[in-house]
């Protein structure tokens, strides 16, 4: 991480409100967000926050640089495509439990492995927020406040950190959102890290998981440094439980595309491609 | 300008090499001047099979399959007969087979030759095929040099190892030296400076033409070999094709690309599309510009993934939840493929919009000869309406509806692209009065744009007037000659651009007509009632499902007899 | 029957409780006899926006939304600001609220009560809220005895701490005890066996009537809570609910479960309405029965979640790719989303296809005081067309174009159901003749099937018709009334059968008339077009979109000033 | 696995005739199943193949018991919503790598979580046959074979059996369409086993991937009893080299729906319920 720089993350926010309950976790990520990318004094005109749709994914609109709040569950795809495109941004996805572990599950996956460089943090509140509070893939069993679910989901909760390991993510952190400071310092090393960063979120839901105050007690920094091997990852994060902050692994790998290519397409002459393309189509 | 054909199917198992055997003719065929189209018909799936090379050798360029063939080599029966629907014989059809025993029905009584492809090709080399015996035997009745064979035949297996094209000399030259000559009268070979190529292809080079940088690919038949061919092409030119794990992540993939300001592309087919429709929506709510292809197959559903239809027109004006204008055209024939989708990105890309093409198997993956596609000058840069704030407003109300769309990178217009319904700057609102304006602004941009005379082909004068779109249109206008010969000349309308509609330019071509015949390739009459409700016109319809290609003829006798009746 | 109306806007913030504070009074009300109707109304998010409890109390059943309020509670002013376009006042509006130095424009000149809300809550309980002093203080405004207020609160907090139970007693008695009196009429209160539910609950209601046994959910704004009430609805008689990853898994796991013989359901809105479109084209053409509840949002793309439009209908009718003809139903009103529900079951059951039904976030999300909905009488069994041969063929064609439908269990009649084209037997097939055969059958099961006279409903008599469907029915039935009232009578037919479009029907309810206006909640006058489409009649087109209801009395003069133009 | 009764696996082949290539992979999956389902002498009307699309989900019409071909990616989906409402079949979901990792990658995910009793085989070439050979999800980073990726994806292959148990996957195997008496065996525990069970199965394709003839000198059948603890077993499939086979992790834990549900089910008054759900309804 760079030496900080005297930019103010509150020139980071942007002038629209957020329309988050009081007290909601995800309050802390916009801070910790805008904090990282002051600390990193990021030019706000190359960076884009993308993010798919729940309550979380509004939180482009609330930072002051360029956003595309897309449809539920596909932030990580729009981010990778324009990231490819674009290799100079700096592109941060973003969005919820909801959106991220379930209907976006694909992406996640994919994302994972493909290892674009990019930074992904999901805010898991273990609750469809915007929803009006429905179970969500990383919902506990028998959590029976939802109507839809009215005994529980019944369903493991889906581990993020395990998933995106074996899925192939070289670089794995938790943050919560009662400690702004620790995540804002993560986001900013996710931001600096060459590949896919992922970064899971506590992030209270204050109106449907009230209960969620408890985790401040449960949550606990992990202080050795980041695993290096999978196979040891995945031991941490199969048989732990869950709460574990702090930037967990990394094992760096090469990154898609390969930069050989972005580097090469630099120096094409298009209008000699296009007409030896038309060549080869010549009948005669 | 003579008007000679000559047609030709071969057929054979999946992995019996029939496609290329077909190419290698056509392009032999090619390289000597000729003229000529490739349909390559399938079964229901790719591999394990039956497969067919359906040739026509002509002397002008002719964009419509045959409906008859003079002569068809059969490989073996069983492949043959799977496509009885398909393969129709005329009355001097020349059958070649190896098992001149069991000759279906349906071709008995023709003269027949036979041919033992099976035991050429083994006893001319061990490598030896049957495809290319076949290929020896029938560019020797199309009296091609050996040469002109055996040249396109080595540069397809140029990566082979050397006893492949050993196998494959040897055989071309054994079914040449075996062939019997037929009396067949063959078509003029005086074309120059012609172009050999697929619908597929030509879409992918149009897209590339007109700036495109950027697709993102997920496999389906009918589609992948436009994105294949790009996947080269963009790498040529300094972009990027990006293989998605599934079509939602495509099309967002596409979009992310293109709110970065890259010309973003991507290709599918009818199930893909389906897939796509939501954020399709996104595109048109955040007016993000980006082009995709839609190369249909038969439907619903899986369908038949490998023959062709025109049954996704439905789906390509309506399939978007809520009010979602965007643009939708058509590609008339193969060269048009590179031309409607040139068209296609310069539209979007002037009008923030998404825009669907429309191409078909047929189109897409049959091969012709010729002349080089016309791809559309450059759109003159709309002048942006001077904005009277200093604030960038993304979504400002302007007069043509379109506003200036800024890139991450560009300084001092930071915005958030937005699916739900926001105000000028971009902010969510659920105001009725923002909802209002962002409703009118988007269908305005589209309805109020001049798209000059290219939103169709019109052709011939007549009372009666055929309309239709993509590649029904060649159909069309073998089916309009025709009828002219016959003394009872028609108007044909092809549309290239389907949405929004060019109304006004419709309702000029058809002027004074007193029948309209909208003729397309599907079973519910898509483009009939989608007219219908747009048009006051006196509408008749002729729909035929596929996935047989329709037969001018057939089109000239419905019309001919409703004439009558 | 009188027609006395009284209606209440209550807004607040989104955390507030003015939905909470709006169905206890409508609760209460309906408890004394009284009807009525509870608009809910929110911000483009469901927390942290804002929210209004739109309520109408009347003496007999009315479905439409009020278009002006008579009486208007502003907890604050900056959420009432944000419903500016919606929350209309008339000229003897009675403001009621907090802050009486801040009211807006649009507002001021009124008469003003002044009520301190938040110190009456604060004051009276430590758990005391706002809401409760409203709801005391309109339930005395109603003439409703407190006893009647407090069993509604009561219950709502049944499984809440004490302390909370006793905050409401203590707001809604100082509510009640300061309410002063204004001098308004009252509806008369005298129903008896009313039902109090929201259009999604009857959904739910009607579905499990008509024996869906399964449901696959995924959430999603306005139609979570037909889901939520199904999970209930569905242990309570024995089935499943699964809750899904996606609605790509909810659409298929429905397919499953209706494969395996259980009649499926699930409900979703817009967007995933658009992710489900391939998966019903799979259910087309493997003829698997599901019914699919589409509770409409404003659009296009995520849009305006929260607020009602009737702008899926494009999507409804042609979002599937190829040719793919399914049942699109929609539910008229409150009652009717159970009624249509049922029927759509059945007949989806009936004919083995996909059935989609239209309800909004308007009928699905208010509460209603309504007579129970009349259920369909079940549907006569079709008679199979006996078999000529002993096998079993799952895709035989027959005259009615339904076949036997087999499930696993069933002995002897093995066979894959298949999205590809396929023959009788269901192996793929893609012969022409047998993808025009299926293609036939799949159309002709559906248009050849007898509809009744339930495809809608036909009211008056006029020269002039006003055509609609779903929700905007009821705006049309009012529009009507004041019509005949001004001596100019009209006709009204909603649409109940959207597709199969009824023709023969409409053209008999439409016989003779020279004015057909097609109404509707939308941008793109989809059903205008549709029908035109499809109809040689002259028709006219009223599209107003959403989010602000539509207005009985904007239609009538619509109407009455076209006929003086 | 119950005695081996004298049922013929022929007798479990449909009329339909195999269009694969000959010596496809998948021939032997088919074999191995009609054999399992002979060896358990399963009732044929009771019980059902489902699969999406791609040379493998064509199987379901090759066997002799109820099928149901859907759409690419969806066919765990279908299968699931079968098996809930109808828990006394046998339901076998079957696909490709291309139809289970790519496409279907959230269905498999959830469905490894959610953990319905039913089989789920993967039929595994590392290459979309039906669409003529480009590469899946597993296709290894350098195979340069299709023009859509002329350089080879460049992204690292998905490790299924890792995300499967990552997931919560039960019941987890390997077989190897070289050795389908082994794969028979395997599928026999399958369909005996309480819950989701998957399958990987390595079956070639001859066609666009020649060289995977090679796999037959690089399969090694583990012999040890399987893992029984999840931390475990993923050091194995994340460090080994993804050709073991055999049941490699076993862990039984609740199926959804829970059992009981399903039991309390069977004992409705319809009628008397839906009075119940009409009266509380009503306003007075
Ligand atoms: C295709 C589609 N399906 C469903 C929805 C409805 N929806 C909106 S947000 C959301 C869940 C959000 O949950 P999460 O991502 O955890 O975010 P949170 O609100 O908890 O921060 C859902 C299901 C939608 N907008 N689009
Ligand atoms: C929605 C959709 N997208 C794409 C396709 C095209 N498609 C058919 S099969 C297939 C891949 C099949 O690969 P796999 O599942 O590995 O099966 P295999 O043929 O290798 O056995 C694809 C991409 C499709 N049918 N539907
Ligand atoms: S509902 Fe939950 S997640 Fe959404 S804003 Fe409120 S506290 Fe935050
Ligand atoms: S293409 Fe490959 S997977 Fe498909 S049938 Fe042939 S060998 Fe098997
Ligand atoms: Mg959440
Ligand atoms: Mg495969």
């Amino acid at each position: 991480m760079n030496e900080p720089i005297a930019v103010s993350p509150k020139s980071f926010k942007s002038a629209v409100k957020p329309i988050w309950c009081p007290g909601c976790g995800h309050f802390s990520v916009l801070n910790a967000i805008t904090k990282a990318m002051a600390a990193l004094a990021i030019d706000k005109d190359n960076s884009v926050l993308v993010s798919g749709i729940g309550c979380s994914s509004r939180l482009p609109a609330y930072v002051d640089a360029y956003g595309f709040h897309g449809v539920h569950g596909r932030g990580l795809a729009v981010a990778q495509g324009l990231k490819v495109a674009r290799p100079e941004l700096t592109v941060i996805a973003l969005g919820g439990d909801g959106d991220g572990f379930s209907i976006g599950g694909n992406h996640f996956l994919h994302a994972c492995r493909r290892n674009v460089n990019l930074v992904y943090i999901a805010m898991d509140n273990e609750v469809y927020g915007m929803t009006k509070g429905q179970a969500s893939p990383t919902t506990p069993m028998d959590w029976d406040h939802s109507k839809l679910t009215p005994h529980g989901p019944g369903v493991r909760p889906f581990k993020p950190a395990a998933i995106a390991l074996a899925a192939g993510a070289p670089w794995i952190a938790r943050a919560y959102s009662g400690n702004p400071n620790q995540m804002a310092k993560l986001i900013a090393e996710a931001i600096e890290f060459e590949g896919f960063s992922f970064i899971h979120v506590l992030s209270q839901c204050i109106t449907f998981c009230p209960e969620q105050t408890d985790w401040k007690a449960i949550v606990h920094e992990r202080s050795e440094p980041p695993l290096d091997s999978a196979d040891l990852a995945a031991r941490l994060f199969l048989a732990d439980d869950g709460f574990a902050t702090g930037l967990l692994y990394r094992e760096p790998r090469a990154t898609w595309p390969p930069p050989l290519h972005i580097h090469k397409n630099k120096n094409k002459n298009e209008n000699e491609a296009l007409a030896a393309l038309a060549a080869a189509f010549a009948a005669q | 300008m003579g008007d000679t054909q000559l047609s030709i199917a071969i057929t054979g198992a999946g992995g019996a090499g029939v496609i290329s055997c077909g190419e290698l003719l056509l392009k032999a065929w090619a390289r000597c001047g000729g003229r000529g189209l490739l349909r390559k018909a399938f079964g229901p799936q790719i591999r394990g099979g039956e497969a067919a090379a359906l040739l026509k050798f002509t002397d002008h360029e002719r964009y419509t399959a045959a409906g008859r063939y003079d002569i068809i080599v059969a490989l073996d029966w069983v492949n043959f007969d799977r496509f009885q629907d398909e393969i129709i014989a005329g009355p001097d059809t020349v059958v070649i087979c190896e098992d001149s025993e069991r000759i279906p029905a349906s071709l008995r009584g023709l003269p027949v030759i036979h041919h033992a492809f099976a035991q050429l090709a083994s006893s001319s080399h061990p490598e030896g095929r049957m495809n290319m015996v076949a290929a020896g035997l029938l560019g020797h009745l199309l009296r091609l040099p050996m040469s002109a064979l055996l040249e396109q035949a080595l540069a397809k297996l140029a990566n082979k190892p050397e006893a492949y094209r050993d196998g494959a000399r040897a055989c071309i030259a054994s079914g040449y030296a075996a062939s019997k000559d037929i009396d067949r009268p063959l078509p003029a070979r005086d074309a120059s400076g012609a172009w050999c190529l697929t619908g597929n292809q030509a879409a992918g080079f149009g897209a590339l033409s007109a700036g495109v940088r950027f697709a993102a690919a997920y496999p389906i038949t009918p589609a992948s070999d436009a994105l294949e061919w790009l996947a080269g092409g963009l790498e040529a030119v300094g972009g990027h094709l990006m293989q998605a794990e599934d079509e939602l992540a495509a099309i967002n993939m596409t979009i992310g690309a293109a709110f970065g300001g890259v010309p973003a592309f991507t290709a599918t087919s009818g199930p893909g599309l389906a897939l796509m429709s939501e954020s399709l929506g996104l595109a048109v709510a955040s007016e993000t510009p980006l082009t995709l292809l839609n190369v249909m197959r038969g439907g619903p559903s899986t369908g038949i993934p490998t023959k062709s239809e025109q049954a996704d027109l439905d789906i390509a004006l309506h399939g978007l939840h809520g009010d979602a204008p965007h643009l939708v055209l058509a590609a008339l024939d193969i060269p048009d493929c590179a031309s409607a989708t040139a068209w296609a990105v310069q539209l979007a890309q002037a009008l923030q919009v998404p825009a669907i093409v429309l191409s078909d198997q047929f189109l897409g993956q049959s091969t012709a000869v010729v002349a080089p596609p016309r791809l559309p000058a450059a759109l003159a840069a709309a002048e942006p309406t001077p904005s009277t704030t200093d604030e960038y407003l993304r979504y400002r109300l302007t007069a043509s509806g379109v506003s200036t769309l800024a890139h991450p990178g560009d300084a001092d217009a930071r915005y958030t692209a937005d699916g739900l319904e926001h105000n000028e700057r971009g902010t969510p609102s659920a105001r009725a009065s923002d909802h209002r304006e962002q409703l009118d602004k988007r269908r305005r941009k589209l309805e109020s744009f001049d798209y000059g005379p290219d939103w169709g082909r019109c052709v011939g004068k007549g009372d009666t007037a055929l309309v239709s779109f993509g590649s029904a249109s060649a159909a069309l206008d073998e089916a309009a000659a025709r009828l002219a010969e016959q003394g009872a000349p028609v108007r044909t309308v092809a549309l290239r651009l389907l949405s929004p509609l060019p109304v006004s330019g419709l309702e000029l071509a058809l002027a004074g007509c007193s029948r309209v015949v909208v003729v397309e390739q599907n079973h519910s009459a898509q483009l009939y009632h989608y007219l219908k409700g747009r048009l006051d016109l006196p509408l008749e319809s002729l729909a035929i499902p596929g996935p047989v290609p329709l037969n001018p003829h057939t089109i000239a006798e419905a019309v001919g007899a409703r004439q009558d009746a």
